[in-house]
């Protein structure tokens, strides 16, 4: 902590708050991070009564409050719904350090998914992305249990034909 | 005040480090209070979450609870404290004649973060603040005050430690339930002296929920409606300094206003059964005096005399308290969810014979600087 | 409803993007004493306090605790509301609630925010799933941004559109209201050069953060005849807060939650036609962008139909159903007093105290509130207890 | 950089560790810089006195809480005073104490003053602090303007 001399002759306190805090991700989150950590799987959660797949998987549909129990896989591969380029800089409060940029934050539905799911892409240009574009998940080598990183990245897909 | 009936309770069994999620511990309430009512979430008109940034590790944090409870459905609010805030919001939304039943719903996981460095949070920033002062520090400057000015002892505070731990052992949802006797708690390990280990409330994970209605749709859907009777809540001054720590005028300013609104004129005769968040040992007896179950510097006495006891004249924290179980944002919904079970005869193990008229208490900030009293009745 | 409920007395500070003048509870006191002076009112004729803002923003915990020093809370009833960007319109939705269930009669809403106190894209950036979302939302800009993205390619609306929003709201706030944070004229040139900061959200498209508090005094219906010549009757309130997820928002072209919020608050309050009974709207627009498609949410226009009523002028001062006298929350941005300011603002036209940024013989006004995971508050309030 | 989350005892779920950690700034407002700016300049500890209930406040403010009036008059009050309660802190909490463990705090109601003042207690047998001892400040040697420019209150007479 310091007290600091602005240029109105003001003082202000300065302090970096430092709050750690280990989320618990509950039994739906856990089930989705240990099939990506070990099996390189997307999965989700079907709704018995209304049939929809929700990924990350949760407890409750939205549209049908009952429990959901039913795990299903869901395709790494799916659209491109939106995309932003976050071009200006802010603090990673993960860190305290100043955030990576530029990067594309990618809202995606993945084939089998009723819900959307956002993560990055590998291209920064604007012009080079479209909403609607096919997408596909690359996954880290080295998976850890941690959703942003076990699946690195979210890249174009130059030809979906196949 | 037009009638407003509780008609559904839920909570989780408190322990640290719960499995489930926010949102998982949120749903399970939510579905067991729906259940509780006979009701389903379709019943449901409006909602009251109890959720707060700092403790839940998250800007906007009610968003995690929001499909759990259903609340996306229904016009919602987020109230923040410890539940009793919520609930009284809740009875708000229903005497306004706009909304029919309210379910509130309140989740905390203490084993996420860390306490001290949350409660450090409450603390002016330009001045207190960088003093490392947190709820177990600021508690004890409370507790000495209050020691000194009155007289009362460690003992005293000891033997409220040891009723509640031994209440829990009858409450199949408290955390903490302990064989302990004054002795331990006196040679247990001195957190920020006077306090105590075995003074001080442990870090909890739980939730709860409850389900308000008015008059005519409690009556017809709920065979034992618990009645809100009053309420009350009043803040102190916030520098500690400001205060004489000692003194509970907030308290007795908020029971007033819950008391004039129930009818209630002697409380000590009146009232039951008391569950008030203790969260410190002393603070039980404070908030004796504060409700006026009590005189001021009374309460130690009134321990003493064994009055507070399960099968006293007026048992306080029958749930074992918040000594037992400490879920912050969850404490004061959880007073009340036990002061609804006490009032319906459900109490089992824990049930004060014959309870008619209960008493909630929950409190807001630092040493108790704001209060939130309900009066109950069946 | 038990009590009819009205607003009497509106006070603001005069925002700024950095304060060092005040404290946070300075701040606050500010708006509060502004707000009674105008209900001419003392602080012994409050019952009650409702208060708001995001934890995080300035790291205060508890801040209904905090604030007594500023708020005047000392010995009262004090309760914090808090649920993201709807908090400043969620305080007052709730200090609506205290006077309709007749609990209390003359309460204090507050909203405040010293954003200058910290970094608010970081601060905001916590309001995201840690485990699943968190680490690609930057702030409140990406989502936004994302769903213009979405409503142009389903509905042809431009990124020329979105300029006229800001020109409009700019220029309201520089040529009407001087509690503005920004007070300078633009044009439409000027926004369409300004550098993307999330595309295709550019410099001008985005609100500012500041420094401000606004204070409101609801009244029972009694006090409002006793103590106001013309009060604004709070005649609809409504909110919906409908995802947990921020992705399930995307694709969210248009903005369902404030669709049904509008039709709650519309449903009390007895609006029917909204263009034709609004004679003035003060929305909760954090972008440019979402002035062009949340439009058609209040049922202001047809789906796809807000480049069009953008276009028209229908809503620049003058107009039909002009937005944003007062500049809104493109000029303006407390965060937790932003969705209070807003209705501050609609009850100051309905009241005929809105000064420079009056709106002839404004009667009826809708208020809007907008944070969360595209959450939506609506308020209707007008200078008529009842509409006929 | 990946976080590796761990499993929450024998539940099979897992927990992620992470952290909200910020920089903050906060303004001491007018009337906060002057109290710091005597501290800082003068060692002189000044409060603000409201004109209705005449009350002294420490740390000053601009409103007085009880009367919500404006407090123009500044009341310079003595750098002596009784402690009101105090407690010795022994459990450690890594990022926000100011000292290690154990260290004592206290309520300090300075001579002049109508509130108290808490503060660190320094230069003191960690048990034989008392309520009602009389305390003086001790003011850090290089003051930069905040709350820790008093660098404790040690008992009178040691």
């Amino acid at each position: 902590m310091e007290g600091k001399s602005m240029d109105t002759g003001a003082l202000s306190v300065t302090c970096t708050a430092d709050m750690p805090y280990n989320y618990h991700a509950g039994f739906y989150y856990s089930r989705f991070l240990k099939e990506l950590r070990d099996n390189k799987r997307i999965v989700g959660v079907k709704c018995f009564r209304c049939g929809k797949v929700y990924v990350p998987p949760r407890v409750v549909c939205r549209d049908c409050f009952v429990t959901m129990e039913e795990f299903v896989p869901v395709s790494d591969r799916g659209i491109l719904l939106a995309f932003t380029v976050t071009n200006f800089p802010y603090t990673d409060t993960t860190t305290g350090g100043p955030k990576q940029i530029p990067y594309t934050a990618a809202y995606i539905r993945l084939d089998g998914s009723d819900s959307n799911i956002v993560h990055c892409l590998d291209e920064t240009d604007e012009k080079r992305i479209r909403a609607g574009m096919r997408v596909q998940a690359v996954f880290s080598d080295d998976r850890t249990g941690d959703y942003f990183h076990d699946i690195d990245h979210f890249t174009i897909i130059p030809d979906d034909s196949v | 005040m037009g009638k407003v009936g509780i008609i559904g309770v839920a909570q989780t069994k408190y322990r640290r480090y719960n499995p489930a999620s926010h949102a998982e511990m949120a749903y399970q309430v939510t579905r067991e209070a729906l259940e509780d009512a006979g009701l389903t979430i379709e019943d449901m008109d409006n909602t009251v979450t109890v959720c707060n940034d700092f403790w839940d590790g998250r800007t906007i944090s009610c968003m995690t609870i929001t499909e759990a409870t259903g609340s996306h459905r229904v016009p919602t609010t987020n109230v923040e404290g410890d539940g009793t805030y919520g609930a009284l919001m809740g009875a708000m939304r229903i005497l306004s004649g706009l909304h029919k039943v309210t379910l509130v719903v309140a989740q905390s996981k203490l084993s996420e973060g860390i306490p001290s460095v949350i409660t450090n949070a409450m603390f002016d920033p330009v001045y207190e603040r960088v003093l490392g002062v947190d709820a177990i520090n600021s508690s004890a400057l409370q507790m000495r005050s209050y020691m000194s000015k009155y007289g009362v002892t460690e003992e005293q505070c000891a033997k409220v430690s040891v009723k509640n731990h031994r209440n829990a052992k009858a409450n199949p949802y408290a955390h903490l339930p302990l064989d302990i006797t004054v002795e331990d708690v006196l040679k247990s390990r001195v957190l920020a002296d006077p306090i105590k280990l075995l003074d001080a409330s442990p870090v909890s994970d739980g939730a709860c929920a409850i389900i308000m209605a008015e008059e005519e749709t409690a009556k017809k859907r709920y065979s034992k409606p618990i009645w809100v009777k009053g309420i009350g809540h009043c803040a102190d001054a916030y520098h500690l300094g400001d205060r004489d720590l000692a003194e509970v005028d907030a308290l007795a300013s908020a029971a007033r206003r819950a008391y004039k609104m129930a009818g209630i004129k002697n409380p000590m005769k009146e009232i039951d059964v008391a569950e008030v968040y203790d969260a410190f040992s002393y603070m039980e007896l404070m908030w004796m005096e504060g409700l006026g179950l009590c005189g001021r510097g009374e309460a130690g006495a009134m321990v003493d005399s064994g009055l507070t006891e399960l099968g006293g004249a007026l048992p306080i924290n029958p749930s074992g308290g918040v000594l037992s179980a400490h879920a912050v944002q969850v404490a004061g919904l959880a007073r009340i969810a036990e002061a609804v079970l006490q009032l319906r005869g459900e109490a089992n193990a824990r049930q004060v014979e014959g309870a008619r008229v209960a008493l909630a208490h929950g409190i807001e900030g630092a040493c108790g600087q704001g209060h939130c009293v309900f009066v109950l009745e069946n | 409803m038990k009590n009819r409920v009205s607003i009497v007395g509106v006070g603001q500070t005069h925002h700024r993007s950095k304060n060092t003048d005040c404290k946070g509870q300075e701040l606050i006191s500010i708006a509060v004493k502004r707000a009674l002076e105008s209900a001419e009112l003392n602080m012994a004729d409050i019952d009650a306090i409702v208060i708001g803002n995001m934890d995080h923003f300035e790291s205060i915990n508890y801040v209904d605790m905090w604030s007594v020093d500023g708020s005047g809370g000392y010995m009262k009833p004090i309760m914090k509301v808090t649920t993201g960007g709807t908090t400043g319109s969620a305080v007052g939705h709730a200090a609506f609630y205290h006077v309709a269930s007749g609990l209390f009669d003359t309460v204090l809403a507050i909203g405040w925010e010293q954003n200058s106190e910290s970094d608010t894209t970081a601060a905001i950036s916590t309001c995201f799933d840690p485990i699943t979302e968190r680490e690609f939302c930057g702030g409140a800009i990406g989502p936004l941004a994302a769903q213009y993205t979405a409503y142009m390619s389903k509905y042809g609306a431009t990124e020329e559109d979105a300029a006229l929003v800001s020109v409009r709201d700019h220029n309201n706030a520089a040529k009407y209201n001087p509690y503005a944070h920004l007070r300078q004229m633009i044009t439409t040139e000027e926004v369409m050069k300004s550098p993307y900061i999330s595309y295709p959200i550019k410099l001008l498209d985005m609100c500012p953060r500041t420094d401000g508090a606004c204070a409101i005094v609801f009244a029972g219906e009694d006090r409002a005849r006793k103590t106001a010549d013309r009060p604004a009757w709070v005649l609809g309130v409504g909110d919906c807060h409908i995802l947990v997820n921020v992705a399930d928002g995307i694709g969210l072209a248009n903005l369902p939650s404030l669709e049904a919020a509008a039709r709650e608050a519309y449903q009390m309050a007895g609006i029917i036609n909204p263009f034709k009974q609004f004679d003035v709207a003060e929305l909760y627009i954090p972008a440019s962008t979402a002035g062009v498609c949340w439009m058609e949410a209040l049922g202001l226009c047809e789906e796809g139909g807000g480049p069009r009523l953008i276009r028209s002028g229908a809503t620049e001062m003058g107009g039909e159903l002009p937005i944003n006298p007062s500049g809104g929350v493109l000029a303006t941005n407390p965060i937790g007093a932003t969705g209070l300011l807003r209705i501050g603002e609609a009850a100051l036209q309905v009241m005929g105290k809105a000064e420079q940024k009056q709106v002839d013989g404004a009667k009826v006004a809708v208020a809007t509130g907008f944070g969360g995971c595209f959450w939506s508050d609506v308020t209707v309030i007008s200078s008529l207890p009842q509409l006929n | 950089m990946a976080v590796r989350s761990e499993e929450l005892g024998d539940s099979g779920t897992l927990m992620y560790p992470s952290r909200i950690k910020l920089q903050y700034t906060w303004h001491a407002g007018k009337v906060g810089s002057r109290f710091y700016r005597e501290i800082r300049d003068h060692c002189k500890i000044w409060g603000t006195k409201c004109p209705q209930c005449e009350r002294i406040y420490l740390p000053p403010r601009e409103t007085c809480p009880r009367c919500y009036c404006s407090m123009d008059e500044w009341v310079e009050v003595s750098d002596v005073g009784t402690l009101l309660t105090y407690t010795v802190t022994r459990y450690a909490v890594p990022g926000i104490q100011p000292q290690e463990p154990p260290y004592a705090l206290g309520i300090i109601k300075l001579d002049g003053a109508s509130t108290g003042l808490m503060h660190l207690l320094g230069e003191v047998e960690l048990d034989n602090i008392r309520v009602g001892m009389r305390v003086k400040a001790v003011f850090r040697d290089a003051r930069e303007g905040n709350y820790l420019d008093i660098k404790y209150f040690r008992p009178l007479g040691s």
